[in-house]
């Protein structure tokens, strides 16, 4: 379904990624393990074209996305919670949840570009209630939540627009216990309903809790790829260290 | 960054009266305004006569129609110092095609309107394809605008327009002066755009984070592109009426009023570091600069005292609207 | 109340030209027992201001306005008002276009000061002369800022004179925007491109002060510099043997002789010439060593 | 403000090779300049004289003064609208000193600095103390400053110094102009507390983030009144030197140098919301605009050309420095 | 050693903190826990001096430290890991990790302000390699590292200069799992030098393995206050997610 081919990015003399390759089927949870620094959050955006690859290719259904805007590969059903959330700040949970989404109100069919708030809040509490996140208010500025709530700001913000893969990159850094259980609980939904899932984590209890499959990442490329119950936590950790 | 940051955030339980307004109610500025005009009506009789309130929304209209602009660009983090020469670009254009050319009067509308669009679709294309600090192109574009105007004309304002369109600047219906008229409606659409459409939110999102607002599927490029055509509009806009007001194309109409609209902008509580504006406070902003300047005329203070003046209230006011917004880290 | 008002509606007091202007209008006015309101704007480019400021003298009810408009239409949607209420005009300095002006509607009671043509031409007279009328080489003219129509009327009034009398001087205008500094480095760049400059004509004073420095600096003492008005600061240079002359607007006397027609006309309905010229001279270190001129007892 | 971020980091190549002279040199902006310097030779034979070249540092000195102050104003997130007002203001104090109370000639030196240094410290200390936009004290010191100088001289220039003072002006030690020396000095100076003290990284961090650096022990109230002040203090040693140069105190001077200023600071690659700033950027900047405006009057090319010939080559200089700086995301 | 006292917290009309009191004693490791938006990092913040509080007071060996500088602060000995990092993005590490301490040269004992930076670079690089980071050079501006890259920063920077308290907000969050066993082993050699720690994290097992008592927070209360090893995970989950 999803197959990242070949990949590779440089930034200016630095090479990051140097030929990856893996495939996501449709349903399965992938895990993109690795050290820090291995080059996993910068793979995660090239495929949602924030990135431009420096070579290879990204193909999503058969056909080719790289290259392509944001916008646009977000509009083929691939959300991607990023690392460091991509949250504005000054606006309200709504408007961050909604971002690039808005429900506006439609005239004779035509698109008035008015937004719909009423909906937009309703649909976004529903969400944030759904998640179990302890969101105050969704007319909160995101720049005052807690480290936690932003985090699940950011993921609701994933899920509302039922994807077709959602690229997770350390979804739960920031939550506490329940949420990441709620989180965990979500994974598996997502995969009931045929939703491709790429989680990047470093809870490894996590990751083998959710993950169909484990790919390891060691400075730019896949040094493994396994079946989640084929191999041990002790083999995974040693692929990420880089012990054998 | 963090000082704009820290003094212009609306206090938390205002925004959360008027969230869904999206804090674009500023009751601190219009305190201050009030405070103002309380001022001058007691030291100066004829302040509060209607004849010169008009007079005060009339001589805000043109200021106030940029800082309009203003607002969307500071709000999306990027600046234009190119207002007032497009301003002055485009009334010289208006008046050539219906002075020098002969057309039609009502030309002369779309005419500003459009060297305004175009100025600022050129001011976007190469801020966003250039990769160019709004700051540099804006400046050059202040340059480019001002000295075509010049060269168009010689250096000599285009005199003496037909009466239909003198109406547009000098005409009063109820009394009420074209130019204040079309200033409240401006303010009044661009309000509702910036509070209730997409694009206003989008707005003011990519001026918060635009690298989050392109990975989320907004249209970068395109809409600051718009953002600087909506602003080069305006100073069309502004243009038109102000040739129509003097009755001619002058090409060194709108001298330093970029400054202007800027400084009403950020009175009005837009962050200059983008991702927080509102079309009230700009308007509010606008009327506190004419107010001070009418009054202090009114009250025939010497232009020194009055430039020292308007720099110590401009300061206080945005001190005790500041003041007024306290709880906050 | 039942004093006369009448309003001056002037450029930027930054300018000493309009201090004094100012200063001659309200001299007269305490002599003739007349009330005077002074508006002045910011700077010479706060044309839109100035408007302001005209509408809203209005509000006062002035029985005349003497008017310095910053351009020659800027001001004239305010003035037709005011001729439409029977308020007298005076044009200060030719800055209304009078052709214009009246197309507008707008009755303009008299026009005081000089033609700045004229004042450019009596520049080119003076430099004509010290240089001679065969002389040859270039001459630099500095107008203000860009469309300011008084910079551009004596630049043009100058080039023009130049080139009847000496015709084979050349000539290259830059805008030296009435600063200074902007001036002096324009005639350390001119100095590069011709090092035998002649002379400078220079649309202001504030701009030929700032020549004549960076002339000075460069050991080019001995280039002919004229300026326009007759400010303390050229003045002082004159004196100090620097700026070779100005031309003497005596502002102090055109706000004089403007209040006083102006009451004049107002008590008796005497009949005015449309023109009222006050007079200009050429201000050079001898005249104003040995005080030939009368008209220097009007510097401020 | 994502759109500055991205279009001016230097590349991590350079970065790398003069990580730390903390990236100190932009070996873009020079070309950009020696391009300019190629062309304007290559159509002006007397370019190239080493007289002409004094001439353009002489130019750039008072407008590159005030452009040093605006490197470190700048990189801390802060705007300095007032230093054109400043210079005048300065000046007008050292001519009044030395001429109108006949105090020693060379009181004028600290005359004008402190005058300088105080209008700096009174920014500073509004804009930290009164949690007010800088963008907002300044604009309001430069109608202050501008005032009081003009009220001071009743709009009429002192003129006429003591001889000793105006070489500091016109002066040419070695045929070199004094304002140019000092401009040279200054940055200097300005360069190495910027790249190598404890002030200069503090300016740049809270340019960058300005809570982080509070958390971390900057002290960062105090840092900002240094910053102004040494805008002040630039502006108040552009005023002397102007002074020095034209032999007079004039209250008009200045008009408009602080959006030159701040333009100098942009092209030469200083972030305009804080964070990244060279002196020899700066530097850099500032000469660009010289030998366009020195060349232009060199061919004596029409002021109305000029403004628009101006306009586009700044806008190219930039896209050229960027395109120069590839290899970003 | 240090004693927070009835501290109160007020964002204009919500009260985030109502009278939280613990103390934390010498070369003792507390790990603070709460659920998101409980109130962690507010209190924390409030110890570094970044917040003021609304009422209440801190005490650090006898002497209140509330209402003083950040600045002052740490040079009374109490450093933190911020939640956020508070890195400086456009700065290079080395630059981050001594930023407000930088080592200057002094000439007769006299500090000329000018920076040693061959001193801070050699530290810095001392100071990455002593953590085990992955990060590639301390001449790398902050902003181009990764996730886990900035959170070892952070950390770095924290620990470089002999602090006597601690405080970490989630200092493992972003690291992966090599990395997070040099942080916890760090923790308890920091014990053992008595040097005293404030860990918030979320990950339990951490928690477990160095802390010597737990405080729980809930909606901006002290709910428990227990040694470790007389509780056990489940009863500190329960605390947590306010099951009783
Ligand atoms: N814009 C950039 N410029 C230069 N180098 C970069 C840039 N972005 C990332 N890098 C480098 O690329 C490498 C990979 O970064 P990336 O963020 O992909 O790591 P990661 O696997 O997500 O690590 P983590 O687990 O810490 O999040 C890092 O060494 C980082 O320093
Ligand atoms: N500046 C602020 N203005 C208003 N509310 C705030 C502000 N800062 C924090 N809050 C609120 O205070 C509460 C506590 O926030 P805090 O960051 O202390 O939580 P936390 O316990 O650290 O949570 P997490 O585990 O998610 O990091 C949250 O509900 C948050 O929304
Ligand atoms: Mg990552
Ligand atoms: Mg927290």
């Amino acid at each position: 379904m999803l197959r990242i081919a070949n990949i590779e990015k440089r930034f200016g003399p630095i090479e990051v990624l140097r030929g990856v390759d893996f495939d996501v089927d449709a349903g399965e949870a992938v895990a993109l393990v690795g050290d820090n620094g291995a080059g996993k959050s910068t793979l995660m955006k090239i495929i949602t074209g924030v990135y431009r690859a420096s070579g290879g290719e990204v193909v999503l259904d058969g056909r080719t996305i790289t290259g392509i805007a944001p916008g646009e590969i977000r509009t083929l059903g691939i959300e991607m919670i990023y690392q460091n959330l991509e949250l504005a700040r000054e606006q309200d949970v709504t408007t961050n949840i909604f971002l690039g989404r808005e429900p506006t109100r439609r005239i004779a069919g035509f698109d008035t570009g008015i937004i719909d708030h009423a909906k937009a809040r309703r649909e976004a509490e529903r969400m944030v209630r759904q998640l179990g996140a302890r969101v105050p208010s969704v007319d909160i500025r995101v720049g005052n939540l807690s480290g936690g709530q932003q985090q699940s700001v950011a993921i609701a913000r994933a899920l509302t627009f039922s994807p077709k893969v959602v690229i997770m990159d350390e979804p739960t850094a920031a939550l506490a216990v329940r949420e990441i259980e709620h989180v965990l609980q979500l994974i598996k939904e997502l995969k009931g309903r045929g939703i491709s899932v790429i989680l990047i984590s470093h809870r490894l209890t996590d990751v083998f809790e959710v993950a169909d499959r484990i790919v390891a990442l060691r400075q730019g490329k896949v040094i493994a790829d396994e079946k989640t119950g084929e191999t041990t936590m002790q083999r995974v950790v040693s692929h990420i260290v880089g012990a054998h | 960054m963090a000082m704009e940051h820290r003094t212009t955030a609306p206090a938390p339980g205002l925004r959360w009266t008027f969230a869904h307004r999206r804090g674009a109610l500023r009751i601190e500025s219009l305190v201050v305004l009030a405070g103002l005009v309380v001022a001058m009506s007691l030291s100066s009789p004829v302040f509060l006569n209607v004849a010169n309130i008009f007079n005060v929304v009339l001589a805000t209209s043109t200021i106030g129609i940029l800082a309009l602009g203003a607002t969307y660009v500071i709000g999306s983090a990027g600046i234009d110092l190119s207002v007032g020469s497009i301003m002055a670009f485009a009334g010289v254009i208006g008046a050539l095609l219906v002075k020098t050319l002969g057309l039609p009067w009502w030309c002369a509308i779309p005419g500003c309107l459009a060297a305004g669009l175009l100025a600022g679709w050129i001011n976007g294309i190469v801020i966003t394809y250039g990769k160019i600090p709004a700051f540099v192109v804006t400046l050059g574009m202040m340059g480019v605008a001002r000295g075509v105007a010049l060269l168009i004309t010689e250096g000599q304002a285009i005199y003496g327009l037909p009466a239909p369109l003198l109406f547009l600047g000098q005409g009063r219906p109820f009394g009420i002066p074209m130019p204040a008229i079309v200033f409240v409606v401006a303010a009044v659409l661009l309000h509702l755009l910036l509070a209730y459409t997409r694009f206003g939110r989008h707005t003011l999102v990519i001026g918060d984070n635009e690298r989050g607002a392109r990975a989320m599927g907004v249209p970068v490029r395109r809409l600051r592109i718009k953002i600087y055509m909506l602003s080069g509009l305006m100073a069309g806009l502004a243009g038109l009426l102000t040739m129509a007001r003097v009755n001619a194309g002058d090409p060194t109409a709108g001298m330093n009023f970029e400054l202007a609209a800027i400084t009403a902008a950020i009175i009005g509580g837009t962050n200059l570091f983008g991702g927080r504006a509102t079309v009230f406070g700009t308007v509010i902003g606008a009327l506190i600069m004419g107010v001070l300047q009418n009054g202090l005329n009114l009250l025939a203070i010497p232009t020194f005292w009055q430039q020292i003046s308007i720099g110590i209230v401009l300061v206080a006011a945005v001190w005790v609207d500041q003041l007024a917004q306290k709880d906050k880290e | 109340q039942d004093k006369p008002l009448f309003g001056a509606i002037l450029k930027t007091p930054a300018n000493p030209h309009w201090n004094a202007m100012a200063a001659g209008i309200r001299d007269a006015a305490g002599k003739l027992g007349v009330d005077v309101v002074v508006s002045t704007v910011e700077s010479e480019s706060a044309a839109e201001q100035q408007l302001n400021n005209c509408e809203s003298m209005l509000l006062r009810n002035p029985k005349a306005l003497l008017v310095g408009a910053i351009n020659s239409n800027i001001l004239l949607p305010c003035l037709k008002k005011a001729s439409d209420q029977g308020i007298a005009i005076v044009d200060l300095d030719y800055n209304l276009d009078r052709s214009i002006a009246e197309g507008a509607g707008v009755k303009v009671t008299f026009t005081a000061g000089n033609d700045g043509a004229v004042t450019g031409g009596v520049a080119a007279d003076f430099i004509a002369r010290q240089l001679g009328a065969d002389a040859a080489g270039p001459v630099l003219v500095l107008e203000g800022l860009p469309g300011n129509p008084v910079g551009a009327a004596r630049g043009k009034g100058f080039r023009d004179e130049i080139a009847k009398v000496a015709p084979k001087l050349t000539q290259t205008t830059l805008n030296g925007d009435w600063d200074r500094t902007k001036s002096a480095n324009i005639v350390n760049d001119m100095l590069q491109r011709n090092p035998d400059l002649k002379a400078v004509f220079a649309a202001n004073d504030t701009m030929a002060v700032g020549a004549e420095e960076a002339l000075q600096a460069a050991g080019k003492g001995d280039v002919i510099t004229v300026g326009v008005d007759g400010s303390a600061d050229a003045i002082d240079s004159i004196k100090a043997g620097r700026l070779t002359a100005t031309v003497g607007q005596f502002p102090y006397l055109v706000g004089y002789r403007s209040v006083e027609l102006l009451a004049e006309h107002l008590q008796g309905g005497k009949a005015l010439d449309g023109y009222q010229s006050t007079g200009q001279s050429v201000l050079t270190r001898q005249a104003l060593e040995q005080k030939t001129d009368a008209m220097i007892q009007y510097l401020r």
